[in-house]
């Protein structure tokens, strides 16, 4: 049962990323994005972080997505046109991303550590606890965080006089 | 020591006088400038002459300790003077004739600017010359004997607006210098050897060791030679001398003939311990010294301009004081440097009076009847022809014959010497009657100038300027030709007398004389090994010699006679016959050309093309800005991997990131389980 | 007591002076006479050197020794022995001419001028007297900046260039020289002159030969460049021929040569001795090849550039046989090279202050026009080419008979040099002095030498004189300085023929 | 656990970020165009007493706080202080280039606070998460930062790249946190390197160590991940970047430090050679890359790869040493380069009049003071002695030749050499006459704040150059906090010297 | 069940394919978009890890790191639209004013 959700889904999400890979315009591109989110969502309920999902869905699907398109539309940002701006992008990039996967899987691979992952489900109780507590610093900063991005956003889209 | 002789003095006043002289002699007055430059070179023969009558009281050789000049660890070199009879030849040579020309000057020089120049550099060569004879080391004598060079490149150099004295000036300095770089690998090789260069030091450790034939002495000797070579102005180092007539002509009498170009001979002399080690380094000397003899006889016969004939006729002379030495007869030598420096010196300045009265020509070709018009000159310079060319009683004649006596007793080779010394004192009658006839008699060719014919000074007038300081004949044609001040006559006669009366210090016991100069220098030399086998019975064998010699003589006198006097028109005939031979010596040999081809060009050439062009340029230059430009061409690739594109940084941060991981991984270092 | 601090004074004397001539308000005149001042102070300082220095006392004197730095130990160590004290007046001394000879020449900027050039002699100084090798590298490096932005600043056209040409000549073989350092502080956890000296004295082979070698060679070629030896010195003619004539003076020699006779010899006499074939060989080739180029050159500072070069290898020459004379002739020679150069250039200066142009094709029968420069022309010259009663003869005697023992060969070819620097020297003369007037010498009106000029040359021509006669005065503290060095026992570890 | 009242370990922390969300809250009081100095003033007031704090915090015990999130040894109080000094010059450099008809200098100076703020999070964290965010604060107010200069195309341009490149690269170093996350199943440095020290070493914290290398190493700007830098350098307005080319690259070297000698000391066989490779790389990229630029921020963007790349070498002396000279150099580099981007800001004011070098040709005419700093922190730069740079560069060196990698010592030394030729040809520059219409003429005079941030510069350089035992002495003090690994160093000493002498 | 290296290996995939997107997309939104991927995929990796230890934190970690996507993502946007102002393009290959 969960091996199967874990292909459709991560089938889901390899496809997803893909697409938005092949497509041409953004706006596809983003509605791709957000399939491989929600699917996400799905495995990180089979990995038995409830919380997570909502959390994935509300704030990437939901809050983050919507501004990305909010964005395309605003701009209205048409078809890509295939420009050749750089070759080294192909050369060199593609091939490093592919040995960048490649080392990656070869090293999850020879890891060696095959431990199943058993069903125990983390309530949010305890969640809480560990981020209220031992984090409680990181989630206080994380504040400073989002005001200087506040702070950020208005001071660059603000237009000039 | 019993009582000092204060030798220091003697170099030092004219020192002084130099100094005084050079640094405010512009400013003087000239009857200062004169008296200061006469008082400089008059106290040292003063004090010379009163030194010679202490003599009776002092052991000799007598050494004065001023000092210490270099002092290292290892060696060290004093400033120490010392006097032995043969110090007290040269001396008396050196501050008597160098007194007297110092007088004529006066005369000579009276309408010259930079007068107080002329006589600061006339000092300073008296206080180099008397250096390099008062020594007591090696060292201090290469002092002397680089000064005196020096003085002869500023004095040469005197009309540094002409040109070719500007060149002959620096010519005669470098030549020199070639001569000197055989004194100082000489002294290198005695410092190694024998760890001091003072006199003492060095002949007592030869002395010392019998044993010691050839080897390093020969190349210490050798070296010593090609010194000699070089200021004696013999083959192969005489090219600087005939150009060296470019000074004035006291000058001329005075370095380049009676007193510096003699100091090879004093010091083949003085370091004659080292040489009768060598019979090589004897050879050598005699072969050199024969050979220049010969040559420079030759090319003196057909010279035009009568101080060059004069220069040519010093470098065969030396020629035969370098026979003397080769034939280890260093007294004869010595006795020749005397005679030589009264004649000689007489025959310049009489030259020098006679140019002098005719305006600053030199050319003999437009000379000539000034018989009556200089009667002075010509009588002193009579004297003088007489005895270089070896007259009976003249001063030559006893000297010249010493030397050509040695030399045929002398054990190896000593025959030839002999012929062919002969066969030079035939062309020396032969070439210095030429001058006298082509001087004094005939009637004066003066007037009919033709530019084509004046010799190379004649050029130099072109240039008016030039002329008025380069020779004093704004009065010169004013009242036409006339004798000489007597300040410039006085030295003449003076001379004149001691080239008579000259030689007779030294006449043979065979003419019934005892030799006097010999005896004086024997606790010195010893008795001429040559001299040893055949000391009695040989009066004949010498009387017999001196006859053939004198007889030679007297042929050469008829040639001239003949030639320039009977039948003026021959030598042209002559010349055309031979005229293959009269090209060759016409032009001395091609000589100065053939060392410019040989060794200054290519030098020039190595220097400029190979040396700076192709490394220094090239190679080294190169290099520099060959690596910079590459590494700033290594840097444009640098710069290449900013394209500007934000997907080919990514790219390149991809392939980073993928390089790392698989270096960390598979990567260097320990292995890990 | 000041005299305790004898050594500081003298180093830092014109350290501060330059800080006061950056707080002067702009007026040439002030700025200059303040310098001039300044550096009479520091000369007069570094007098007190010879005046009380011990003779026969071994080891170095005057030493102030502190800690500037723990935990890498870096000390403040300075201290003179025989071989520096001369060294150190040298440089008070030619400070003096520095400011003489700029006096009209640098008019605008004058404040930077001055500025560095006072730092110039502070890091000089500083590089003769520090004992600490860490000390010693600050001040050797400090030094090319004045230099180098002096050279930039006030150089003839092609300054700027020429300046960053010597820059990256001499900084980047003292990268490996820092190297070299760090390593031997890895190793035996000292800067320190004297202890290191002792150290590698007492066991010799501590460490592998190779590493040895290298850090040895290192040390070389740092100085070498700077001296210049043969094939390093790409960059003196034109630093001869662009720079301020008060820079031309100090920037080659002296340094250099110093540097490798106290350190090679001094920390590495194996190794040194394991060089000196080559170095033998580059010198004498160097000496030859200078004088060749010099006897062909047309620009003056060009010649005099190429004669330094020559002569400067004869001090290698002498250094690297290790014999007592040839060792003092070489310091010796280094000196007077560092007072009749010096002379040389100054007058060089002067004529370009008349004539605007050093191309000796131009000039012509000056002596008529200029005596005195003239006569002082022909003084230096004579100087230079070691004639005798000059100081150059005292020292090309002494390196050439010390080191005729131990290189027959090598010396006779180096004698010949003597023919040749007379050689171009003369000609050099005869070009500018000699000969008809040339149509610039008549056409531009040339006054002959100032008040100034007078003060600045007689001196240096007199020093030169008795320099030449009275030579023990000065060798007597050589002597002392480099016999040490001379004769240290050396076991021989050829590394090179052990390969 | 201590008694030390928690907020005091994170008092500098806590102080800046009341200072920005002060002048936030008094921003809009000022109309608009008008001036907003005084509130650049007020940053100046809080940063210098965010310094103070951080000086402060040496007289607390070194101890952890907040559950062991943050840390305050002497290692984080010396990065504290360094970097609050850092901003406070860099807030007085914009107070100095910036005027008043500059648009939205609340949000800037606000920003530079903030960021700070997050900078010094970096440095005492001991929590990879807190790490984590307090890098994503500082650079994300340097994303903005960088956009500031709306006038110019060039500068959202340098925005955007730093940005996406900037995202780009966090998102390698979180997955490096996760894989090491993976490998130990913690977050927490020290508790990292307890585990990894005990046992044997899972690949994945291999991987892990890797990615975060890439991830830090593009914050650094250390080749090949420094293709960022010249770009965003030459768009952002020049206060910006005499900031991030210091203070952010600081906090980035501090961390990887802390991560290097706290989470991964067992596997130095594998970081070491990688970070040698990086050193290299970097001095030779960033010294021959800046040989042609003319345009002197780039110039200066290129020097700055190489300084990383010095600054390198001291990591691979695996030594307290190593982390001493590292933690120096960080300081010296900073002092010069802050130093001659004020002048450059100053010179070219915050739209960049003057670019390229020649534009600077006879600056030390038009202001000797300018000219003369400017060619003093050349000097500097390349490593002069009496300087900072020169004791910088000495002690890197020394720690590596310490542990036996003279090659690198030789190579950085050479590279010194290479770098001395760009920096004269400013320094030629400065000191040439200056042409009729040379932009140089424009020069405003000096302010106030720019003279006190010379002045602040130019004797932190002096001081560093001659008398360094002091805050040498707090460099070994911070590096003590990690033992010094004490493996023999891969290389035998001579061994380079002899090998290559065979050859 | 599932190993957790299967999820790895997703993630890796992922990962890969965000780079990928990265080097190949012109248009910045969607290149930002492929970071958020990237994003995605390391979250995925902490879940995964976070369930094999049993650990809490790691699952903290993904929330706060779609905090700092959010954050980050509202800047990148706004700094896009200052892009697109002032050259009025979206084409990454067409901002490159600044090079070499």
């Amino acid at each position: 049962m969960h091996l199967i959700l874990f292909f459709i889904f991560g089938g889901f999400c390899v496809a997803g990323a893909l697409n938005l890979l092949f497509q041409r315009h953004p706006i596809n591109s983003a509605l791709s994005l957000i399939v491989v989110m929600t699917s996400l969502a799905v495995l990180y309920l089979l990995l038995g972080a409830e919380f997570l999902a909502a959390a994935q869905v509300i704030v990437y699907s939901g809050a983050i997505m919507v501004l990305f398109v909010f964005v395309i539309m605003l701009l209205n940002a048409g078809r890509e046109e295939r420009t050749h701006g750089s070759k080294a992008a192909y050369a060199v990039g593609i091939p490093g991303a592919a040995a960048l996967l490649g080392a990656l899987v070869y090293i999850f691979l020879s890891n060696g550590s095959t431990a199943k992952v058993s069903d125990y489900i983390v309530n949010t109780h305890e969640l809480s606890r560990v981020l209220f507590r031992d984090l409680l610093l990181p989630f206080e900063v994380t504040s400073i965080l989002i005001l200087v991005a506040i702070l950020g956003a208005v001071a660059l889209a603000r237009k000039e006089h | 020591m019993t009582s000092s002789l204060h030798l220091w003095l003697i170099p030092l006043i004219p020192f002084a006088g130099f100094l005084v002289n050079g640094l405010l002699g512009r400013k003087l007055p000239k009857a200062l400038v004169s008296t200061i430059a006469l008082v400089a070179a008059a106290v040292p023969f003063a004090q010379v002459v009163y030194t010679w009558f202490q003599l009776g009281g002092i052991p000799l050789p007598y050494v004065e300790h001023i000092g210490t000049w270099i002092q290292t660890g290892a060696f060290n070199a004093g400033i120490d003077f010392q006097l032995d009879h043969l110090t007290m030849v040269m001396l008396l040579v050196v501050t008597g004739v160098g007194f007297l020309i110092h007088v004529y000057s006066v005369g000579y020089m009276a309408h010259e600017e930079g007068y107080w120049r002329f006589f600061a550099y006339l000092n300073l060569f008296m206080f180099f010359m008397l250096v390099l004879v008062l020594a007591e080391n090696f060292l201090l004598m290469f002092v002397g004997w680089e000064g005196v060079g020096l003085a002869s490149y500023l004095l040469i150099g005197f009309y540094y607006l002409k040109n070719s004295a500007a060149n002959a000036g620096k010519k005669a300095f470098v030549v020199n210098r070639i001569g000197d770089f055989g004194f100082l690998l000489a002294m290198f090789l005695m410092v190694f050897h024998f760890g001091t260069l003072s006199f003492s030091g060095v002949f007592s450790q030869v002395a010392q060791h019998p044993a010691w034939q050839g080897g390093f002495l020969s190349a210490i000797a050798i070296f010593l030679v090609l010194g000699a070579t070089g200021k004696s102005a013999q083959i192969p180092l005489y090219v600087w001398l005939p150009d060296a007539m470019e000074g004035p002509t006291p000058v001329s009498a005075l370095i380049h003939a009676a007193t510096m170009v003699t100091a090879g001979v004093y010091m083949i002399a003085r370091a004659h311990i080292i040489f009768d080690r060598s019979p090589l380094a004897l050879t050598i000397v005699a072969i050199i010294g024969v050979a220049t003899a010969f040559f420079a006889a030759t090319i003196g016969v057909l010279q035009t301009d009568i101080k060059r004939v004069l220069a040519y006729s010093t470098i065969s002379q030396l020629g035969y004081m370098f026979i003397a030495c080769g034939v280890a007869s260093y007294a004869s030598g010595i006795f020749h440097l005397v005679t030589h420096a009264f004649f000689k010196a007489l025959l310049f300045l009489a030259a020098g009076s006679v140019i002098h009265a005719i305006g600053g020509e030199q050319d003999m070709r437009v000379m000539g009847g000034l018989r009556r018009k200089l009667p002075v000159t010509f009588w002193t310079m009579t004297a003088a022809v007489f005895a270089i060319s070896g007259w009976p009683p003249f001063a030559g004649f006893f000297s010249k014959d010493e030397i050509l006596y040695q030399a045929f007793l002398s054990p190896n080779g000593g025959k030839a010497l002999w012929a062919i010394g002969l066969i030079t004192a035939f062309i020396t009658a032969f070439y210095m009657f030429r001058l006298w006839y082509m001087t004094f008699f005939g009637e004066n060719r003066g007037e009919d100038r033709q530019l084509e014919e004046h010799g190379a000074p004649v050029h130099a007038r072109s240039d008016s300027t030039l002329v008025l300081e380069a020779e004093p004949d704004d009065h010169g044609h004013g009242e036409g030709i006339h004798e000489s001040p007597w300040i410039m006559l006085i030295p003449l006669i003076i001379l004149g007398i001691l080239s008579v009366i000259g030689g007779w210090i030294g006449i043979p016991s065979a003419m019934g004389g005892h030799n006097a100069i010999a005896h004086f220098l024997d606790p010195l030399f010893g008795t001429p090994p040559a001299m040893v086998g055949a000391l009695e019975g040989s009066n004949t064998l010498a009387l017999t010699l001196a006859g053939v010699s004198f007889a030679v003589v007297i042929l050469g006198w008829l040639c001239a006679h003949i030639l320039y006097f009977a039948k003026p028109e021959l030598p042209a005939k002559f010349a055309a016959k031979l005229h293959g031979l009269y090209t060759l010596v016409l032009n001395k040999y091609w000589v100065d050309e053939v060392y410019g081809a040989v060794f200054v060009a290519p030098l020039l050439a190595v220097s400029s093309y190979l040396l700076k062009g192709l490394v220094d340029t090239g190679i080294i230059g190169g290099a520099t800005y060959g690596s910079a430009y590459l590494t700033s061409g290594i840097g444009a690739i640098a710069q290449r991997l900013q394209s500007g594109n934000i997907r080919s940084y990514a790219g390149w941060l991809a392939l980073g990131a993928a390089a790392v991981l698989i270096a960390v991984y598979f990567g260097f270092g320990v292995h890990f389980h | 007591m000041l005299t305790d601090h004898i050594l500081t004074l003298m180093i830092f004397v014109p350290a501060a002076g330059a800080f006061v001539v950056a707080l002067l308000p702009r007026k040439v005149r002030i700025i200059r006479w303040w310098t001039l001042i300044v550096s009479i102070i520091t000369f007069a300082l570094t007098l007190h050197l010879p005046a009380h220095f011990e003779y026969g006392k071994s080891g170095f004197q005057f030493v102030e020794n502190y800690s500037w730095i723990s935990s890498p130990a870096i000390r403040y160590h300075l201290g003179t022995d025989g071989l520096s004290m001369w060294l150190a007046v040298l440089t008070g001394f030619l400070s003096i001419v520095g400011v003489l000879v700029s006096w009209r020449v640098i008019e605008a900027r004058a404040k930077e001028f001055y500025f560095f050039f006072l730092l110039q002699q502070t890091a000089m100084l500083g590089i003769f007297l520090s004992l600490d090798i860490f000390l010693y590298y600050c001040f050797w490096e400090l030094s090319l900046i004045p230099m180098a932005i002096l050279i930039a600043m006030f150089g003839r056209e092609r300054g700027p260039r020429t300046a960053l040409k010597f820059f990256i000549y001499t900084f980047l073989p003292s990268a490996l020289f820092l190297v070299a350092i760090l390593w031997l502080y890895a190793k035996t956890g000292t800067f320190d002159y004297v202890t290191l000296h002792g150290y590698l004295q007492n066991n010799p082979g501590l460490f592998p030969a190779g590493a040895m070698f290298w850090v040895a060679l290192a040390f070389l070629v740092a100085f070498a460049v700077k001296v210049p030896v043969f094939p390093l010195h790409g960059w003196l003619s034109d630093v001869i021929s662009d720079a301020p004539t008060a820079m031309a003076m100090v920037v080659a020699g002296k340094l250099g040569l110093y540097s490798i006779i106290r350190f090679n010899l001094g920390l590495f006499p194996a190794q040194a001795r394991e060089f000196a074939p080559v170095m033998i060989a580059l010198a004498v080739i160097g000496l030859l090849y200078g004088a060749c180029i010099a006897l062909i050159q047309t620009d003056l500072k060009r010649l005099i550039a190429f004669g330094i070069l020559s002569a400067l290898s004869f001090c290698t020459l002498g250094i690297f046989c290790f014999s007592v004379s040839g060792l003092d002739g070489a310091v010796y020679q280094f000196i007077n090279e560092g007072i009749s150069g010096a002379a040389l250039l100054a007058l060089a200066g002067f004529l370009h202050e008349r004539f605007g142009t050093l191309d000796m094709e131009r000039f012509g029968g000056l002596a008529k026009k200029l005596p005195y420069m003239a006569t002082l022309f022909v003084i230096t010259t004579l100087a230079l080419i070691g004639l005798p009663l000059f100081n150059g003869f005292v020292s090309e005697f002494l390196i050439l008979s010390g080191s005729f023992a131990q290189h027959h060969g090598w010396v006779f070819a180096a004698t010949i040099g003597v023919i040749l620097s007379a050689g171009y020297m003369l000609w050099m003369i005869q070009r500018i002095f000699y000969g008809p007037e040339s149509s610039m010498v008549t056409d531009r009106p040339a006054p002959d030498f100032s008040p100034r000029e007078h003060i600045l040359l007689w001196p240096m021509a007199v020093l030169m004189l008795v320099m030449g006669v009275l030579s023990p005065f000065w060798i007597r503290a050589i002597d002392q300085g480099v016999s040490a060095l001379a004769n240290q026992p050396v076991q021989t570890i050829s590394y090179l023929e052990k390969r | 656990m201590n008694t030390t009242p928690q907020v005091l370990r994170i008092l500098p922390e806590v102080i800046l970020t009341i200072v920005g969300v002060l002048i936030m809250l008094i921003e809009p009081l000022h109309a608009r165009g008008k001036s907003r100095r005084s509130l650049g003033w007020i940053a100046v007031v809080g940063m210098v007493a965010a310094l103070a704090a951080s000086l402060f915090q040496y007289t607390l015990p070194a101890g952890t706080a907040f559950f062991g999130t943050v840390k305050t040894d002497a290692f984080s109080v010396f990065f504290h202080v360094l970097i609050t000094g850092i901003s406070l010059v860099a807030l007085l450099v914009t107070l100095d280039a910036t005027n008043a008809e500059t648009e939205g200098m609340g949000e800037f100076y606000a920003l530079i606070v903030f960021g700070t703020a997050g900078m010094l999070f970096m440095t005492c964290a001991v929590e990879l998460l807190l790490v984590f965010v307090g890098l994503e604060i500082s650079s994300i107010s340097t994303y903005i930062l960088a956009g500031f200069r709306k006038r110019s195309a060039k500068s959202p341009e340098s925005a955007i790249k730093y940005f996406l490149l900037g995202s780009f690269a966090t998102a390698f170093f979180l997955y490096g946190i996760a894989l090491s996350f993976g490998a130990t199943g913690t977050t927490h440095i020290d508790t990292i390197g307890k585990l990894l020290a005990s046992g044997t070493t899972p690949l994945l914290a291999i991987a892990g160590l890797a990615l975060i290398i890439i991830g830090l190493g593009f914050k650094v700007s250390a080749a090949p991940f420094q293709v960022w830098t010249p770009d965003v350098y030459e768009g952002a307005p020049s206060p910006v970047v005499a900031l991030m080319s210091t203070g952010p690259k600081a906090a980035a070297f501090a961390v990887l430090l802390r991560i290097l000698y706290g989470a991964f000391p067992s596997l130095h066989g594998h970081w070491v050679p990688i970070l040698w490779w990086l050193a290299v790389l970097s001095m030779f990229i960033g010294n021959l890359g800046a040989l042609r630029q003319r345009n002197i921020k780039r110039m200066l963007a290129y020097s700055s790869i190489a300084h990383a790349g010095y600054l390198l070498v001291a990591f691979t002396a695996l030594s307290v040493d190593g982390i001493a000279a590292a933690s120096f150099y960080a300081v010296a580099y900073a002092a010069m380069n802050v130093g001659i981007f004020a002048v450059v800001s100053h010179a070219g004011e915050f739209n960049d009049r003057l670019t390229l070098i020649e534009d600077y040709r006879g600056l030390a005419y038009r202001s000797p003071l300018l000219g003369g700093a400017m060619a003093f922190f050349l000097i500097s730069l390349i490593g002069i002695p009496f300087t900072g740079g020169f004791f910088g560069k000495f002690y890197v060196f020394t720690a590596a030749i310490h542990s036996g990698f003279v090659w690198l010592a030789i190579l950085g030394l050479i590279n010194s050499g290479i770098a001395a030729f760009y920096y004269l040809r400013v320094v030629a520059a400065l000191y040439t006459r200056p042409t009729e219409n040379s932009p140089v003429r424009f020069v405003p005079r000096p302010t106030m704040p720019l003279l006190i941030a010379l002045v602040l510069t130019i004797a932190a350089t002096l001081i560093l150059g001659i008398v360094p035992g002091r805050i040498l002495d707090k460099a070994q003090a911070a590096a003590e906090t990690y033992p010094s690994i004490t493996i023999n160093p891969p290389v035998p000493v001579d061994q380079p010297v002899t090998e290559t002498a065979r050859r | 069940m599932v190993p957790v290296s299967w999820y790895l290996i997703l993630s890796a995939i992922l990962f890969s394919i965000g780079v990928a997107a990265f080097l190949i997309k012109r248009n910045i939104i969607t290149v930002f978009m492929s970071i958020e991927l990237m994003l995605n995929a390391v979250n995925l990796t902490f879940v995964a890890f976070a369930r094999q230890w049993h650990q809490v934190s790691g699952q903290l970690f993904v929330f706060f790191v779609m905090v700092v996507a959010a954050a980050e993502a509202a800047v990148g946007l706004a700094i896009i639209i200052a892009v697109f102002r002032s050259r009025n393009t979206l084409n990454v290959d067409q901002v490159d004013l600044m090079k070499l």
